[in-house]
């Protein structure tokens, strides 16, 4: 079996604030995710805005240093102490697809450099190949190369970004594709295309993919794996399909209540999302209790252990059992 | 009523630029230390035993009732005379206690005054004693002819200034007393000065007559203020002279002085006719060579060098022609020109080099009045002689043939190359900024070299630099000097150590200590010693300078140029009578003892 | 009433012109909030910076104006002429990027009135502001905070605050929840629905998310290069959709539960650059016929307030 | 590319200057220092386009050689110190770390240290073997620190770009990254830089004549100057002297910097803003 | 890294910096060809107009050596120097005014330095950052060049040319400015302040005429690039007035790196003060550095430099301590 992706006790603090009232945020709080498996996989990493996704992903992709723990991706260890994964090699099996595409490309510089930089660089593709590989790669995401060329960022449309960055993360047909809401401003129409790239691209060319969304009907389309966070840390980990239809944690259970519907309105009763979200990261606790309606003390004082459920799940919550049946999601 | 800057009346105050600009010591008036040296101090509040006569060159008594009485035949012991009634500013009266404390003092303090008077004294006297109350007697070590003038007054420069011993035997310690507001001995006191250097403000005193040199004045009236004061570099200067906000400049450039002239009615120079200016002044420009160091060692190499020196047109485009020019290593003043000058004309115009050549251009002046004639200038004197005796050729073509003479070859471009086959490449140094006459003067000067094929390499040095490359071998090729200062027929003041036991080699990183030529000469060398046990007013002496020029002029031990152009408009609104060629009483210049002459001299207009 | 007059919206380029609304006429009802749907790059933010007067170079407007549907300040009919003069008062801008859109080195409550001209009483305003911002349900500390103080999700509610503190007549949302989870966007979404209902005005509300647009909109408006493709009734659009483009949008997303295979829009959009001819949807549509590939649909009115622009609206 | 008015206009005034100094040399041999070489002070005429000056040299071809040494002088330092300020910026702001510490400090220090009175004491070492390759390194060391410090600052938040990202995965390296992501975000900037180097270059060469670390006697605009002031040209009436010098450099700073915004206007036309 | 540790980082690098240029200050003047001693001595011959005999020079050379403190190997002297100025910042006395020291000078010349200097910096910086700033922001408008052009053409001309222009024109055309600066001694009084205010306001006024084109040049660039910014296009779609977008968008983000340039562009305060004070007699640590340099006098060298390393080096530390009160987005890391 290969490991596809195993964090061990990663942790990773940011300090927030000026000289006064600085407080300390921990994005990342003690994740652990284990994945082993043969075939590629895709694993979707949802919650709560600012719960620590994109600082996961930038932990794997080593543009984030860990305060602690480590992350191995395909057998090789890429954060932590001891990880000198060698560059090519690197960046031939992990390729990023960040989460603001008008901040992923240079004002400065048009487009298509990167995408052609990607071509000569890691595929070491001669000028005509790599011409290839960026129309291939450009055609998957409904772009024409001669669209893209010598224009610059804000010449395009969002979503038209986004599918470049997409594009540029294909070209080297890396072993994981770490996309960080790589959809978020592209039309269902084409974004279905997209997502079933991801699947064609897992199924011919062994891309597993960590996806990170916003979107959980795609991740339930597209997901072996989920993992939801909340506040940093990780709330319930496992088996998509069972967490997606099944949510055990009350977090989960308020995302899949929050999901815009085509045929079901929303009741219109008030509604108070949490907002003091820099107190929240200070918990010692379950980070959720202030919004949970099954909350007691022990919330208060102890971290949940995750517990294993038979549907091949952890559940980082002090009262699985209870939630079994559905909770009123009233915070 | 219009008020100086400083709050004096205009008209009762006269205003000269200062000579340095700034003082870093504006407080400090203790002369047995180093003190603020151009703000009148030496002039208008002190008093010394014998002064200069700046006008004939001549000592007279000032604060000592009569010239020094010697004792000895070996002129080794002299008796001094105090006047009586002189006084101090507090009321006190001046006598021989305050010669004999200074003496003390001076000899308590050598080694940690920085006042190069100490140093001075202490070498010369050997002996003192007060005889009464207005009578001392002095023994110096060696003879001493120059008695008056080394514990006087020469021309500007005194190494014996009296200080009042009622008030300095108060100090505990000498070397660190400032004496901010003195007690003076001249007829003025310091009123108020810029706490930052930048002028200086003097008032007369009430009881002036009874002070050092109230004789001087003879019609009862003396300016109530004197300022000194900066105005500003040359540029701005100019504009403040026009505007009549100062009296009596310092060296100001030619072409300044007739654009002010242009501007304002009452700006006069010394002379109505070409050149303007006084040429006085002790000191010369020259051009002083390393004469140790080859290829300088060859006097047909320096004998090159001066005459590939184009000094009309040197003397036009820097100086504005205004200059007059000295084929001798002295100045040619009112005073040596019939001692030294005129009784050489006809030796310098028979003069030969050893291939047959005469270099001496009788005509020089002639043709430099005509040459000035056709560029336009106006009042050109009748006499050229205004200009001077004469000068060298200028020859470039001979002086490639004595270059040739001792190896030398030109390449390709006409670059003169030494006999190695290597450029020959001659640092001149001149002075920065803070001389700029002679910066001008000094890169003419390479100009004209560079015309005749010699590769110069200008270096234009600050103050302190440019007194070490003057005092080292090691650092001297050749440069712009002023030198030569003789402004008496006493000719040992600059003369007195051109002596063979003070030549260094030609690359001693030593400060020379005498022999500022570094030129080796026996005749000289002998010619010197026997000067000094002469008396230095007697025809024999001066027989003996006339052989020392020679002896100069063959070796071509130094290239003297001209006399400094000492240029001092004065602006005579305010004030009158300021010594001019037609009314020569003193140099006029404001920082030598000729001061005290103008001061006594000049009248209020009324203005 | 908005009345759409014949817009014609161009960019300028390096590589030359481009028409990113090329020819839209529509009139949007008052008092309703209208959702506008697209593929990405149709030129839905165009739309919207047409509508709000935005017009800077590279953008200009090549034919047609809006019509507001209020009367200004001098008493006359408010088209894109004089509109700049009415921004935050009677028509409000709510941009997604709610991270670069805040001035990083003052305080939000600064921001809020920095709009306002030469305010006379700051202090008042202050407090109208911090009272409505409480009004919303927001904590009014934030206010007080530097941008980069509040999480993306505030920053969010806060640009909505602001964008309807004058109670403004039209409301021009792109976007505005794109980045956020589903739980901030239900508050936010509920927090522009209250607002509404409240005020009453007008909202065009761009989303690629068709469950928003379905919980939110009552008029829906689709877009296809540059064109407009469907208007009508939410309800309308989506249970009886008149266009197949609008038909794949709401069909082709997947949702929890069910397993199906979903398949995307196959072949890709047209570029603008490109010379078009016909129906712009027609190389990608099931029912494209010859017809559609040699002439143009014009946008019709094939059942009460439900327009289309298809060929074959009544086989979708 | 369409070029604005400014850029023209720039870049005219830059090819009038470049191409008048380094041509018209051509058409003359006359050494231009030589001093006395005409009449002194002679007004404006056919002969002489702006009149002698004090030292009887022709002021219009003084001019034509200073602006040519000005120039070359001006340019080939400016590139070496905005290179030099560009790499050690920037690779300091990237990289970070020990590596931007040291180089701090060292700039700091360089900065910190007032300029005139050490160049004094170098003058006085270089002792007159001056040429214009140490003035050049002389004035390149003392140029370079400003420009690398603010460089670096800008690179410290160019770097938490997401591109600075995008382009490390697509496999460029840290040159590439420095020159080509931070680089053009520090340009416009540089580029003011670099053309008030070329200024800072022309009107201190002057002030290091006067110390000995030039030599007044080759023609530049700031010997032209040196001269004109030590001869009080001002208030001596020779006002061709200094206004000719003066308008020279003032036009050529013009033309430096119309074509620089003239450029980053066309350039920001380019990427599609205002 | 905490606020302690970046604050101890800073002051780390602060003296290191104060170190570095203190030893290069202590090293490089040593190179020089002109020994003070030996200059003073030729002075001291040109003045007196007659040459001093060998032994005297000698005698004179020994005792000043002792009493200038420069005896011994250049190391102890080195050793010495270092703690003298870090720990009681003395700096011995003047060689060419001996006995008063080194500070003493200083002490009178910095206020006044610091006084016009500092002003007209400020000033300039105020004016060329405003006048780059309207040019940067309405690049488009004609009134917007004609300013910028006007700054861009006062920037390249000399200052010392400036100086005098405006000197013809307002001292001597126009005399409604003093030629020269005369300070009275005495008390400060009101009607002192006020003539050192006349005295001094041509040289500020050339200082700033003169210092702010560079600003308005760095200026207008930021600007420029700015008014691309996201918050500035917004703020503009909430019809912000221009005004009030410049001032509080524009302005306040692209200050930020100027200020670190006010803060750095202290040490040429110290340069700038050397033209100034000569051309208008204006008392000085300018005035003070050329002294030294032309008289040879180290020690007074050194002070006047390393015045002006400690300047430059706090004005930067205290700009770097500060800086994120200024924005607040800085954080430590
Ligand atoms: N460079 C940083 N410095 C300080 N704090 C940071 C930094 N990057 C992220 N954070 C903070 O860490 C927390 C997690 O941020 P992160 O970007 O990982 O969240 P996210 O789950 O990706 O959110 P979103 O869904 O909005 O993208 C947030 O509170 C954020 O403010
Ligand atoms: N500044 C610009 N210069 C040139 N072309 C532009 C510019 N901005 C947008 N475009 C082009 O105009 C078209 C419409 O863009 P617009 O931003 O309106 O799309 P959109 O519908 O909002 O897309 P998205 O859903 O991705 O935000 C696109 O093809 C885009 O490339
Ligand atoms: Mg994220
Ligand atoms: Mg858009």
């Amino acid at each position: 079996m290969t490991t596809v992706l195993k964090t061990e006790g990663l942790n990773k603090s940011y300090r927030l604030g000026g000289f006064i009232n600085r407080v300390k945020i921990n994005a990342l709080d003690e994740v652990n995710l284990h994945i082993e498996s043969d075939a590629p996989v895709i694993i979707s990493l949802v919650g709560e805005s600012g719960s620590g996704k994109t600082t996961l992903a930038k932990v794997i992709l080593r543009l984030v240093e860990p305060s602690s723990g480590t992350a191995t991706i395909y057998d090789q260890q890429v954060a932590g102490k001891g990880a000198v994964p060698s560059k090519h090699t690197f960046l031939s099996s992990i390729q990023p697809i960040f989460q603001n595409p008008f901040e992923a490309f240079s004002a400065y510089r048009s487009v298509d450099k990167y995408l052609q930089r990607t071509a000569n660089r890691i595929n070491e593709a001669s000028a005509k190949e790599a011409e290839l590989n960026i129309e291939d790669a450009l055609a998957s995401v409904g772009l024409k190369y001669a669209d893209v060329k010598g224009k610059y960022r804000n010449q395009f449309s969002g979503g038209e970004l986004q599918r470049i960055s997409i594009a540029r993360a294909l070209i080297p047909r890396p072993k994981m594709i770490i996309a960080d809401e790589p959809v978020s401003m592209i039309d269902a129409s084409l974004r279905m295309n997209i997502i079933n790239l991801f699947l064609s691209l897992k199924e011919d060319y062994n891309t597993s993919f960590l996806y990170i969304t916003h979107d959980l009907a795609t991740a339930y389309y597209v997901s072996d794996y989920i993992a939801v966070m909340y506040r940093g840390t990780i709330v319930e980990f496992g088996n998509a399909k069972s967490i997606l239809t099944s949510p055990r944690h009350p977090y989960t259970q308020l995302l899949l209540d929050s999901i815009a519907l085509t045929d079901r309105k929303w009741e219109r009763k008030p509604f108070a999302a949490s907002d003091i979200e820099a107190k929240e990261f200070q918990f010692t606790g379950c980070r959720f209790r202030n919004r949970c309606p099954l909350a007691e003390d022990i919330c208060k004082h102890d971290r949940p252990q995750p517990i294993a459920l038979p549907d091949n799940r952890d559940v980082y919550c002090h009262f699985v059992e209870k939630t079994a049946q559905k909770l009123e999601t009233t915070p | 009523q219009e008020m100086t800057d400083v709050g004096t009346p205009r008209n009762e105050t006269l205003i000269f630029q200062t000579f340095d600009r700034q003082t870093q010591t504006p407080d400090q008036h203790n002369p047995l230390m180093n003190f603020a040296i151009w703000r009148g101090f030496r002039e208008l509040g002190w008093g010394f035993l014998w002064e200069t006569d700046t006008g004939t060159g001549e000592s007279y008594p000032e604060l000592a009732a009569e010239m020094p009485i010697p004792l000895n035949d070996e002129f080794t012991s002299f008796e001094v005379r105090l006047k009586q009634g002189v006084y101090w500013s507090d009321g006190e009266e001046f006598t021989a206690d305050d010669v004999i404390f200074t003496l003390d003092a001076y000899r308590e303090l050598q080694g940690t005054s920085t006042w190069f008077g100490v140093a001075r004294i202490n070498a010369y006297v050997s002996d003192y004693e007060k005889i009464d109350d207005y009578t001392v007697r002095i023994d110096t070590i060696n003879p001493a002819y120059d008695f008056s003038t080394v514990l006087g007054v020469y021309t500007w420069g005194s190494a014996f200034i009296i200080v009042p011993e009622h008030i300095f035997s108060q100090v505990d310690n000498l070397a660190e007393f400032r004496n901010t507001y003195p007690v003076t001995i001249g007829p003025y006191t310091v009123k108020e000065f810029d706490p930052n250097g930048f002028w200086q403000l003097w008032e007369l005193r009430e009881d002036w007559e009874r002070s050092a040199w109230g004789f001087l004045d003879e019609d009862g009236y003396m300016p109530q203020y004197i300022l000194y004061k900066d105005y500003g570099p040359e540029e701005t200067r100019s504009l403040s002279f026009v505007q009549n906000a100062y009296d009596v400049d310092t060296f100001m450039s030619p072409d300044s002085i007739k654009a002010a002239q242009a501007r304002n009615e009452y700006i006069t120079t010394f002379s109505p006719d070409m050149p303007y200016h006084n040429m006085d002044d002790a000191c010369g420009y020259g051009v002083l060579m390393n004469l140790q160091r080859a290829p300088l060692d060859l006097p047909e190499v320096r004998w090159a060098l001066a005459l590939s020196l184009d000094l009309a047109n040197v003397g036009i485009n820097s100086v504005n022609g205004e200059f007059v020019a000295s084929p001798l290593p002295m100045v040619d003043t009112q005073i040596l020109r019939p001692i030294y000058f005129e009784p050489l004309i006809s030796w310098l115009e028979e003069l030969t080099l050893a291939d047959g050549y005469q270099p001496y251009n009788a005509n020089w002046s002639a043709e430099f009045v005509d040459t000035l004639g056709q560029m336009g200038a106006q009042d050109l004197p009748e006499d050229p002689m205004n200009f001077g005796i004469g000068w060298w050729k200028y020859d470039p073509e001979e002086a490639g043939n004595l270059l040739s003479s001792v190896g030398f070859t030109q390449n390709a471009d006409g670059i003169w190359q030494l006999p190695s086959g290597e450029v020959w490449d001659l640092e001149f140094v001149i002075p920065g900024d803070w001389n700029k006459v002679m910066q001008r003067v000094g890169f003419s000067i390479a100009d004209s070299w560079r015309r005749a094929g010699i590769q110069v390499n200008v270096i234009q040095v600050d103050n302190a630099e440019f007194g070490v490359v003057q005092n080292t071998n090691a650092e001297r090729v050749t440069m712009l000097n002023w030198t030569n200062c003789i402004f008496t027929p006493n000719y040992l003041n600059s003369w007195n150590n051109v002596e063979l036991e003070y030549v260094n080699d030609a690359d001693a990183t030593d400060t020379n200590s005498g022999n500022q030529y570094q030129w080796s000469n026996a005749t000289v060398d002998q010619l010197v010693k026997d000067a000094k046990q002469i008396e230095t007013t007697t025809e024999e002496f001066r027989q003996i300078g006339r052989e020392i020029i020679q002896q100069f002029v063959t070796d071509m031990a130094y290239i003297n140029i001209m006399n400094i152009p000492t240029t001092i408009p004065t602006n005579e609104y305010y004030w009158t009578g300021f010594p001019k060629r037609d009314n020569y009483y003193a140099v006029p210049y404001s920082w030598w003892s000729s001061v005290k002459e103008i001061v006594a001299n000049i009248e209020p207009t009324g203005r | 009433m908005i009345k759409l007059n014949n817009l014609v919206a161009t960019y300028t380029t390096e590589r030359g012109q481009v028409n990113a609304v090329d020819g839209i006429n529509i009139a949007l009802p008052s008092g309703k909030i209208i959702g506008i749907a697209g593929e990405s790059g149709c030129g839905k933010s165009t739309l919207l910076k047409v509508i709000y007067g935005d017009l800077i170079y590279p953008l200009a407007l090549t034919s047609g104006n809006v019509e507001y549907g209020f009367t200004g300040d001098r008493g006359t009919e408010v088209t894109t002429r004089d509109i700049k003069e009415y921004w935050f008062r009677r028509i409000s801008y709510i941009p997604q990027a709610s991270m670069s859109s805040l001035n990083p080195v003052i305080r939000i409550r600064r921001q809020f009135v920095d709009f306002q001209g030469n305010v006379v009483d700051e202090a008042k305003i202050l407090a109208e502001v911090r009272e409505y911002v409480r009004s919303l349900d927001l904590p009014a500390e934030a206010i007080d905070a530097y941008p980069h103080q509040l999480s993306g999700g505030m920053r969010q509610r806060i640009m909505v605050a602001m964008g309807t503190f004058f109670k403004p007549d039209i409301i021009l949302a792109d976007e505005p929840t794109t980045a956020l989870d589903v739980v901030v966007q239900k508050s936010i979404l509920m927090l522009l629905m209250d607002i509404q209902e409240q005020m009453e005005n007008t909202i065009l509300f761009v989303s690629h998310d068709m469950g928003v647009h379905y919980q939110l909109t009552h008029k829906m408006l689709i877009m296809y290069a540059a064109k407009v493709v469907e208007f009508g009734d939410s309800e309308d659009v989506f249970s009886t959709s008149l266009h197949p483009y609008t038909k794949m949008l709401t069909d082709s997303l997947p949702t929890i539960g069910d397993d199906h295979i979903r398949e995307g829009v196959s072949g890709r959009p047209p570029s603008l650059w490109d010379e078009l001819v016909g129906c712009r949807f027609a190389a990608r549509c099931p029912l494209a016929t010859e017809i559609c590939r040699q002439q143009e649909p014009a946008l019709l009115e094939h059942k009460p307030g439900h327009f289309s622009a298809c060929h074959h609206a009544d086989q979708v | 590319m369409k070029m604005n008015f400014r850029l023209k206009l720039g870049i005219f005034i830059l090819a009038f200057f470049t191409l008048g100094s380094l041509i018209l040399p051509l058409f003359n041999d006359v050494d231009p220092s030589q001093q006395g070489t005409y009449f002194k002070n002679l007004p404006i005429s056919g002969d002489h386009l702006l009149g002698t000056n004090t030292q009887g040299q022709d002021i219009f071809w003084y001019l034509v050689y200073s602006v040519r040494n000005s120039l070359i002088l001006g340019v080939g330092v400016s590139i070496f110190t905005t290179l030099i300020s560009a790499v050690l910026g920037l690779s300091a702001g990237y990289i970070g770390g020990w590596y931007d510490r040291i180089i701090m400090i060292l700039t700091d220090s360089v900065i910190a240290i007032p300029s005139f009175p050490i160049l004094i004491v170098l003058g006085t070492l270089v002792r007159g073997n001056t040429n214009f390759f140490i003035l050049g390194l002389i004035l390149v060391i003392f140029g370079w620190a400003w420009g690398a410090r603010t460089v670096r600052s800008m690179a410290l938040s160019i770097r938490e770009h997401e591109f600075i990202n995008t382009s490390r995965f697509s496999g460029s390296n840290t040159v590439e990254i420095i020159f080509q992501e931070i680089f053009p975000y520090v340009f416009a900037y540089m580029v003011v830089g670099f053309i008030n180097s070329i200024l800072f270059v022309i009107n201190t060469e002057a002030a290091l004549a006067v110390i000995g670390l030039s030599k007044v006697e080759i023609p530049t605009l700031g010997s032209i100057i040196f001269w004109a002031l030590n001869y009080n040209a001002m208030f001596i009436g020779q006002y061709m002297w200094i206004v000719a010098p003066v308008v020279a450099t003032v036009v050529l700073f013009l033309g430096l910097f119309l074509t620089s915004t003239g450029y980053n206007q066309m350039f920001a036309t380019r990427r599609g803003h205002a | 890294m905490g606020l302690i540790q970046y604050i101890v980082s800073r002051v780390g690098a602060y003296l290191i910096v104060l170190f570095v240029g203190v030893t290069i200050t202590f090293f490089l003047p040593r190179l020089m060809p002109s020994d003070p001693i030996e200059g003073y001595i030729a002075q001291m011959q040109n003045q007196a107009g007659q040459s001093m005999n060998p032994e005297t020079i000698e005698e004179l050379r020994t005792s000043m050596r002792k009493l200038y403190g420069l005896e011994g190997s250049i190391v102890d002297q080195y050793v010495d120097y270092i703690k003298r100025v870090f720990i009681s910042f003395d700096f011995g006395p003047s060689l060419a005014s001996y006995p008063k020291p080194v500070s003493e000078f200083i002490f009178t010349a910095l206020p006044w330095t610091l006084g016009l200097l500092g002003t007209a910096l400020v000033v300039s910086w105020l004016i060329g950052n405003i006048i780059g700033l309207v040019a940067g922001f309405y690049h488009n408008s004609r009134w917007a060049t004609l300013l910028e052009i006007f700054g861009v053409i006062l920037y390249p001309i000399p200052y010392y040319i400036l100086a005098l222009v405006l000197i013809l024109l307002f001292a001597y055309i126009w005399p409604i400015f003093p030629l020269s600066t005369t300070i009275l001694p005495g008390p400060i009084t009101w009607e002192k302040i006020n003539s050192i205010i006349y005295n001094s306001f041509l040289p500020a006024l050339t200082l700033v005429l003169a210092g702010f084109g560079w600003n308005i040049l760095g200026m207008k660039a930021l600007s420029f690039a700015n008014k691309e910014e996201g918050y500035v296009t917004f703020a503009r779609l909430k019809g912000t007035p221009s005004r009030t977008i410049m001032f509080s968008y524009v302005f306040r983000n692209s200050i930020l790196p100027q200020i670190t340039a006010l803060a750095l562009s202290i040490g040429g305060v110290f340069n700038g003060a050397l033209l100034t004070e000569i051309l208008f007699s204006y008392p000085g640590l300018g005035l003070l550095m050329r002294t030294a340099i032309g008289s040879g006098d180290f020690n007074l060298l050194y002070g006047t430099i390393i015045m002006s390393i400690v300047s430059v080096a706090t004005a930067a530390l205290i700009i770097d301590l500060v800086y994120p009160l200024l924005d607040p987005r800085i954080r430590f890391r």
